[in-house]
């Protein structure tokens, strides 16, 4: 009960602390320099639709590197103590034949909707992050529908290795090519509002989808416990 | 020619200590009531020890204490300018003024203390620690006196303190600085070894305290040297604080004032020995560091603040 | 050069392929793993060389083609040059080191190990504020992986309230990062602070509060950083490694780059929350008894002082602030790194254990190159930069942070250095085995170099002093390089080098120097001859040696304060060592060297304080302070350092034990030679200050009384001793006191009477720590009431004691009379006759002890265990011969000396000079002849020896037991010899003397830190949801002290 | 006033979030605490580019360009906090699963192995 109180009061503090922002804050009425140097400028550029999205890839290019990695090292943490405590899991029950069947069938039309958003993620909302959180769902459908299923671990290793380094590779083809590491001018800018246009942004969205979902499924893969793991040694 | 004076010197000591010492003995006896031994005494006793034909030795520095302890008394003497401006009696008074008469005075006993030791009689080292420990005591009232007239006086040559005090009696250091020589002459009583402060010779009356094992010549240096170390550091307490001895006109009267001078100091310690019972030597140290320490604080405090 | 950017992508192009690679095998993937971290630490070595060489200009490296603010931004400077050098350098060796140390071995933890290299690099390059906060997300999700590496329940546990407290301050950082990109308009670090106007800081103030406070959290401030403690006990030391030489580097360049951004906002904040750590984590530190968790302790407090100076810095606009704290910080992180990695090798949870390191004892010089550079010791770079920081701050007159700075330094001494005595002391049970391999062993030799190399340039960069002269110093790098050879070999090799170096010396430095000069070099050559007797290399022994010597005479030789600093703790290091090697000298080590580093601090502050006042390094122009009001102060602190190395009462608790428990022929060195460098010390200080008050207090005359007690209570304590060895100890307490009492007495003949009681000092007492250290060497035994009756099983040993008791003791005719006569004159010409009449006191105290010492050993009845004993070994008696040589020759003629030091002496007071006539020496109060007391002396001596030789040359000698015994013989030597409690009589008249009124000061001093230690730590409940409230109420405690809103 | 709505209700997910994290026992819990403190911080940070009257940053064609859009970059910021908030909650439940998997306690109290 103290601890409760004390927590209020902290919090009580803390929150003057934020309203002491919010009391002087007023929402601003126009656009500042940066930003309305993405919106203005950007189309002319880079010539993504979705400015989120220009800004997301190329503008801070980096920081979507930095958020895949964080990702990365997410399942890979999860794959460390996947590896050291492995066959610590019990058989669980099964899904029911509704939940397996409806999973198999909605199964691909996920991924094929998670495509759709990163693939189009310069144009519309969406884009690499959520496209890839929905292919995850995918399997996470199927897993939950059939709990004691065996899924191959090493396919999702492959496939987010391979986009995170082609992710890099590009991002030095920027370097090399055009402006700056991560500047997606390598390509031409195409049609603006055209799915083959805004240069490497959408080349990059694939992959950061790709990755993402991979990264999560890996993630759950985990978390299920009946993937087989990581290559181990003992000495 | 010093060093002729300087034997001289000696052998004059020789005699007169033990002139003294059969005059104490009387003193004593007759305190005691008793008759006594006669006066010669101490004569007899010195000469049969010289003349002993047995003897041992327990090892090198047993041989050599007894040298040590009769260079370090005869060394006070001639250092020490027995009679103020005669050359015969101050030899080797040049040599150093009054702190290295202070430190000599330990070769002796340091010397004595380790041939003591050698022979591995225990009594040799009780009443070594015994008598280092109240000297140590007695010693600080006896600095601090010091420090005190050679504050008042200015120097550390015993010849111009004895110069100083010259002229008339009042200018001796006993009415100049009385606190000072209060407290030089209790520190004194520690230094002769009689009660109170004689519980240093304690292991004496069972078997005979440091010199335990020594006998015949090793006991006659020995003995020797005790009759005119007492004198010598008389001399010097004379000398520091009752005028000192000048040469008068003629060596008889000279000879009268040293006597009676010396006589006097020495017997002071003589009646405060028959009148007092001994102290333990944890006593001795703590009285000695009290009344007479504070005296010896306050002759400095005089001395320096001019009163 | 390369594009920095590749930093980041080799690493998270290496992190991704080794996804590729998971079956290719172990091998290949820490192939990987080190290539790339290997191209990583050439690319930022190529451009920190090339910025520090200026061939290459500072790079500002747009991404994406767009210029910042509209894209992210990298910058690679000096600093950050340096700074991922540093980074991706430890993390190579840790990944190195890990090869042979991680248990189960996966694909995952290289690629964790490569996207924490990126997120590093990252952090330290970006420019970007959102940015930045994905990188130290990036950092702190692989660092949270890192710690599971073994995937127990500690490291699940410390990885899961690490990540649970950075998930809490993260999103404090995010909102802050929000509301700041509100008020200003960008994300970008150097537009925000340009646009900072002070209306925008105002309204912003919540945003840049949060990012400020964010990144505050994750440098684990007290007290907040329970999570952080975990994190270093249960790593594995590897990771424990980077997160103290990379993430915490690092963050600490994050939370600059917030700083400056928020341009002085919260910089006094910052102040005070790196002092409150420093200080706070090194207290609770003194409890911990487990090396990680130790290690944990330090680095934050360490971390907590990076922040405290840089912040400092920063306020102050001190002009080389860059230098020191990176300084700092790459002394830091190696260190800690290679302590980290050394814990990895030895694999001891207690510091208590660590004693098995001697099983692979060359381990110890890394360990002790880490742990004396953290506590910023000569030659590391923390040295210097702690130099300059202690000029800079005394210069601007902050005393508080000086004081926090060196009082939080010594508490760190205290635990550092009490664990090397476990290592060095303790011993390991007999069935472990302490394996090593190459791959752990290059990492924790490389950091070991690196701290020492690293010296050298730091050295250099100094603003205030010109750089100091290295040749000493070289050479004892150099006996390092030589520990292989045979003792013997060492020994003369150094020898040479001393004779080498000393005899110019000698011949040229002139004026008071010489004094010293020559008791350090021919003390050193003399007291080194015992070492022929030791078989065997005895490892450690000569850079030790070495060490101590070239520290002495560095301070000899040095002309300005650091270099001067410099030496003097180079010498107190190298003493510390070699008391160190003594049988039971732990404890007593440690408390020398707390206590010799307390003295530095004080003399650091001093020279400080000095420079300060006077804008010189010079040590000549020292004396310009005395006008300065600063004056009194920097005597103070001169006076109380150089005493803790005379062991003045007070600060004489360390001596005994130190000295006594050294070994044999260590005990003279550190008695004989090493008490005079105090007294140099002193000398020098009042040479340049000469008679100052504080109030009405002259420190002089508050010394004079410090001298005499010291006197007092050293020769009693010294004459109650039952250790031989302790009994010279203290004898040497009593000595340096008569020394501090003749030197405060500011006139010709107190100084000539305590630069003479110095020389014959170093002789007698070097003589018989000798001859003691002989006996002990045949007897195996300390204690005197075990030994008896050995004069005639060692006469030469006695012979050597009986001069040199009655040299020390200054009984005419032997050369300490000389001193005494000197000393007394002076105290009647002063006037301080109570100080003298104590001193006179003490020494006829002295006088006691000296015969305790030779009537117990040499004196009284041989026991029945020593019939076979021997004389000391050659190797002992040759320079006790030497010695007495040199005793009895200045005795002989001590105008031969006194006359010289007189000279010296009269430079700086030349009132009052003794006149002499041929050796007749005359002051203005009395006289004394040397040459004829002597002959006299020898006359008397001659002629009675004769006399009695005469008398009874046929004396029979007689066995032991003859003796006149209640009317029997003794039947046992133990029953019949006096020796145990020899003066008991004096000990229940002035017992209370023997009142450790010190120990018990000191003792309460250290009971307290460690009771507080105690309490505190109850803060570290090990639960994280207490972490968090903790968290939570930090911030809202700071934001309300920032505020004043309490 | 939407953005001051939307933020308000953001610092109070936050608050809530925070009360959560700090009072609950249960490792779950806690975790469910964090993800409503980390959504809080979301939607504060959505709030602050939002203008009134603009739309999305989303240009159709390039004659829109005049209109009136809202500030892309918190959305693009948002949108990377998201992903790096289901990083950490993915990890700090992956921790809790494995910790009671050791422990088979989730009461954060049984995991004071390190103190002091």
């Amino acid at each position: 009960m103290i601890k409760k109180a004390l927590a209020v009061l902290l919090l009580a503090q803390l929150c003057t602390i934020l309203f002491s922002f919010l009391s002087v804050y007023q929402e601003p009425t126009s656009l500042n320099a940066v930003s309305s140097h993405y919106i203005h400028n950007e189309p002319k550029e880079l010539g993504a639709a979705n400015a989120v999205t220009a800004v997301v890839v190329t503008y801070r290019g980096l920081d979507t590197l930095g958020e895949v990695t964080i990702l990365f090292a997410a399942s890979v943490v999860v794959g460390l103590l996947m590896f050291l405590h492995k066959n610590e899991s019990a058989p669980r029950r099964d899904g029911s034949e509704l939940l397996k069947t409806g999973a198999s069938l909605l199964f691909p039309l996920i991924l094929l909707f998670g495509a759709y958003v990163f693939i189009n993620g310069h144009l519309s909302p969406g884009g690499g992050f959520q496209g890839g959180a929905i292919i995850a769902s995918a399997l996470m459908l199927t897993i939950l529908a059939n709990p004691n299923r065996h899924v191959g671990h090493g396919f999702f290793w492959a496939i987010e290795s391979i986009s995170g380094f082609v992710f890099v590779l590009l991002g030095i083809a920027g370097l090399v090519l055009a402006g700056g590491f991560l500047d997606s001018r390598v390509l031409p800018p195409g049609t603006f509002g055209h799915v083959a246009s805004a240069g490497l942004i959408p080349v990059i969205y694939i992959f950061v989808g790709l990755k993402v979902g991979a990264e999560l499924s890996s993630v759950v893969l985990s978390l299920h416990g009946k993937s087989e793991g990581g290559v181990q040694h003992h000495d | 020619m010093n060093i002729v004076y300087a034997v001289a010197t000696i052998f004059i000591t020789i005699n007169y200590g033990l002139v003294l010492q059969g005059i104490i003995g009387k003193v004593y006896a007759r305190v005691a009531t008793r008759i006594g031994l006669r006066i010669y005494q101490p004569y007899i006793n010195i000469i049969r020890q010289w003349v002993t034909r047995t003897s041992i030795n327990h090892g090198i520095m047993y041989y050599l204490g007894p040298v040590f302890r009769f260079t370090g008394g005869g060394g006070i003497l001639i250092f020490l300018p027995v009679i103020y401006g005669a050359p015969f009696f101050s030899s080797f008074s040049s040599a150093g003024d009054m702190l290295l008469i202070m430190y000599f005075m330990f070769l002796g006993t340091l010397g004595m203390a380790l041939g003591g030791g050698e022979s591995g009689h225990p009594y040799a080292a009780i009443a070594v620690t015994r008598g280092l420990a109240q000297t140590t005591a007695a010693e600080f009232p006896l600095i601090l006196a010091i420090f005190s007239i050679v504050t008042q006086y200015q120097t550390l040559d015993v010849n111009q303190i004895v110069a100083a005090q010259q002229g008339s009696v009042l200018n001796w250091t006993l009415f100049t600085n009385p606190l000072a020589t209060i407290a030089a002459m209790l520190a004194f009583l520690g230094s002769m070894m009689r009660s109170p402060f004689d519980v240093v010779l304690a292991p004496q009356e069972i078997p005979i305290g440091p010199p335990t094992e020594y006998q015949s010549q090793f006991l006659a240096m020995l003995m020797t040297n005790r009759t005119i170390f007492p004198v010598a550091k008389t001399i010097l307490y004379v000398n520091l604080f009752f005028g000192g001895v000048a040469l008068q006109d003629s060596w008889l009267l000279t000879f009268v004032i040293f006597f009676l001078k010396t006589f006097f100091v020495y017997m002071w310690s003589v009646f405060v020995g028959v009148s007092f019972p001994r102290f333990r030597v944890d006593q001795s140290v703590r009285w000695f560091l009290k009344a007479p320490a504070a005296l010896g604080v306050l002759a400095i405090i005089f001395v320096q603040t001019g009163m | 050069m390369v594009e920095p950017v590749y930093l980041i992508v080799v690493a998270l192009g290496a992190a991704f392929s080794l996804g590729l690679l998971r079956k290719a095998g172990f091998v290949m993937h820490h192939l990987v793993l080190l290539l790339s971290l290997a191209t990583m630490t050439a690319i930022s070595a190529q451009w920190t060389v090339g910025l520090f060489t200026g061939s290459v200009s500072p790079a500002a490296i747009p991404t994406a083609g767009f210029s910042p603010p509209i894209s992210i931004n990298l910058q690679m400077g000096k600093t950050e040059g340096f700074l991922t050098l540093l980074v991706n350098l430890s993390v190579f060796l840790s990944s190195l080191f890990m090869i042979k140390t991680v248990k189960r071995r996966s694909v995952y933890v290289p690629m964790l190990m490569l996207v924490f290299a990126s997120g590093l690099n990252g952090i330290i390059m970006t420019r970007d504020l959102f940015n930045l906060f994905v990188f130290i997300e990036i950092m702190s999700i692989a660092l949270a992986g890192l710690i599971v590496l073994n995937g127990d329940i500690q490291q699940l546990g410390a990885g899961f309230k690490y990540i649970l407290a950075g998930a809490l301050t993260s999103g404090l950082m995010l909102i802050g990062i929000i509301f700041t990109y509100h008020t200003t308009g960008s994300l970008n670090i150097d537009t925000i602070a340009n646009a900072l106007t002070p209306e925008l800081k105002a309204v912003g103030y919540a945003g840049l509060f949060l990012i400020f406070i964010g990144v505050l959290i994750e440098l684990k401030p007290f007290p907040v950083n329970g999570f952080g403690l975990d994190v270093y006990e249960s790593a594995h030391p590897a990771v424990g490694a980077v997160v103290s030489a990379g993430a915490a580097t690092a963050t600490l360049y994050a939370f600059a780059k917030i700083a400056i951004m928020s341009g002085d906002l919260f910089l006094e904040l910052s102040m005070v929350v790196g002092a409150v750590t420093f200080v706070g984590m090194n207290v609770v530190a003194l409890q911990q008894k487990i090396a990680n968790r130790l290690l944990g302790y330090s680095s934050l407090s360490q971390v907590g002082l990076l922040v405290l100076v840089w912040s400092l810095v920063k306020w102050q606009n001190i002009a080389n602030g860059d230098l020191i704290v990176l300084g700092l910080l790459v002394t830091h992180a190696f260190a800690k790194a290679t302590l980290f990695w050394l814990s990895g090798i030895i694999q001891k949870e207690k510091i208590e254990d660590w004693g098995i390191i001697k099983q692979r004892i060359y381990l110890l010089f890394p360990f002790a190159i880490a742990l004396l550079a953290l506590i910023g010791l000569p030659p590391f770079p923390s040295f210097f930069a702690k130099w300059e920081l202690i000029m800079a701050l005394a210069a601007n007159q902050s005393h508080l942070a000086i004081a926090l700075i060196l009082g939080g330094s010594l508490v760190e001494a205290v635990y550092l250095m009490r664990w090397f005595g476990h290592a060095f002391k303790n011993t390991a049970a007999e069935d472990e085995t302490l394996s090593v391999s190459f791959c752990q062993l290059l990492p924790v030799f490389a950091g070991g170099l690196l701290l020492i190399g690293l010296g050298y340039p730091a050295s250099l960069l100094s603003a205030t002093a010109s750089p100091i002269p290295w040749m000493l110093t070289a050479f004892v790098l150099f006996t390092f390089a030589m520990e292989f050879l045979p003792a013997k070999i060492k020994n003369i090799i150094v020898m040479a080098a001393i004779a080498w170096y000393g005899y110019p010396l000698l011949t040229t430095i002139g004026g008071y120097r010489v004094i010293f000069a020559g008791i350090f070099v021919i003390g050193a050559l003399v007291t080194m001859i015992p070492g022929f007797s030791h078989k065997g290399n005895r490892l450690g022994f000569y850079p030790s040696l070495t060490m101590m010597f070239a520290g002495l005479i560095g301070i000899i030789e040095a002309k300005e304060t650091m270099s001067f600093f410099f030496y003097w703790e180079m010498m107190t290091v190298g003493s510390y060592f070699l008391i160190l090697r003594g049988k039971n000298s732990k404890p007593h080590a440690l408390s020398y060297f707390l206590f010799s580093l307390g003295g530095a601090y004080l003399i650091l502050a001093a020279f400080g304080y000095s420079f300060g006042q006077t804008t010189s390094v010079s040590l000549d122009t020292l004396s310009q302070v005395a006008s300065t009001p600063y004056a009194a102060l920097v005597m103070l602190f001169l006076s109380i350092g150089f005493m803790t190395k005379t062991a003045s009462v007070g600060l004489h608790i360390w001596l005994p034990g130190a000295h006594a428990e050294a070994e044999s022929d260590v005990s003279p060195m550190v008695s004989g030679i090493l008490l005079k460098a105090g007294i140099f010390g002193l000398l020098m200080t009042f040479i340049a200050l000469g008679d100052q008050k504080i109030g009405f207090v002259d420190i002089a005359y508050v010394l004079s009384w410090v001298g005499a007690i010291s006197a007092l209570v050293g020769n009693y304590l010294a004459a109650m001793q039952e250790d031989a060895k302790r009994l010279l100890a203290y004898s040497s307490v009593g000595q340096m006191g008569y020394a501090l009492f003749g030197l405060s007495l500011m006139s010709h003949l107190g100084w000539l009477g305590a630069l003479s009681l110095s020389v014959i000092h170093f002789t007698y007492k070097v003589i018989l720590f000798l001859a003691v250290g002989g006996i002990v060497y045949r007897l195996k035994t300390k204690n005197m009431y075990e030994m008896g009756g050995l004069i005639r099983k060692m006469p030469i040993t006695f012979f050597a004691v009986l001069v040199s008791i009655i040299a020390l003791s200054g009984i005419p005719p032997l050369a300490g009379f000389g001193g005494r006569w000197v000393a007394y004159n002076a105290v009647i010409e002063k006037g301080w006759m109570l100080q003298g009449a104590i001193i006179g006191f003490s020494g006829i105290i002295a006088f006691l002890y000296l015969f305790r010492l030779i009537h117990t050993i040499f004196l009284g009845q041989l026991k029945d265990a020593h019939r076979k004993v021997k004389e000391a070994p050659l190797p002992f008696l040759l320079p006790q011969m030497l010695l007495i040589g040199l005793v009895m020759f200045l005795s002989s003629r001590p105008h031969t000396f006194l006359a010289p030091i007189g000279e010296i002496v009269k430079e700086f007071k030349p009132d009052g000079a003794l006149t002499w006539t041929g050796p007749l020496a005359q002051s203005h109060l009395g006289y004394w002849d040397g040459v004829m007391v002597m002959w006299v002396f020898m006359g008397l001596f001659a002629a009675n020896f004769a006399l009695l030789f005469i008398m009874n040359r046929r004396a029979q000698p007689v066995k032991q037991f003859n003796i006149v015994y209640a009317a029997e013989r003794p039947a046992r030597p133990e029953t019949t010899h006096f020796a145990y409690n020899f003066f008991a009589p004096y000990r229940r008249a002035l017992g209370f003397l023997e009142y450790p009124l010190a120990t018990h000061f000191f003792d309460g001093i250290t009971d307290f830190l460690h009771a507080a230690a105690g309490f505190i730590r109850r803060l570290y409940t090990g639960n994280g949801q207490t972490y968090l409230f903790q968290i939570v109420a930090f911030v809202v405690v700071v934001f309300l002290l920032a505020n004043g809103g309490f | 006033m939407t953005s001051t709505i939307a933020m308000t209700t953001g610092i109070l997910l936050v608050l809530i979030g925070l009360f959560a994290i700090l009072t609950q026992k249960d490792l779950i819990r806690i975790i469910v605490g964090f993800s409503i403190f980390d959504i809080g911080v979301h939607v504060i940070m959505i709030s602050i580019g939002y203008i009134s009257d603009a739309t999305a940053p989303i240009i159709e064609n390039l004659s829109q360009l005049g209109q009136s859009y809202v500030d892309p970059v918190p959305q693009a910021l948002v949108l990377t906090a998201i992903v790096i908030g289901l990083g950490i909650s993915a990890f700090m439940l992956t921790f809790a699963v494995f910790m009671f998997k050791k422990r088979g306690s989730l009461d954060i109290n049984s995991f004071r192995d390190l103190k002091w």
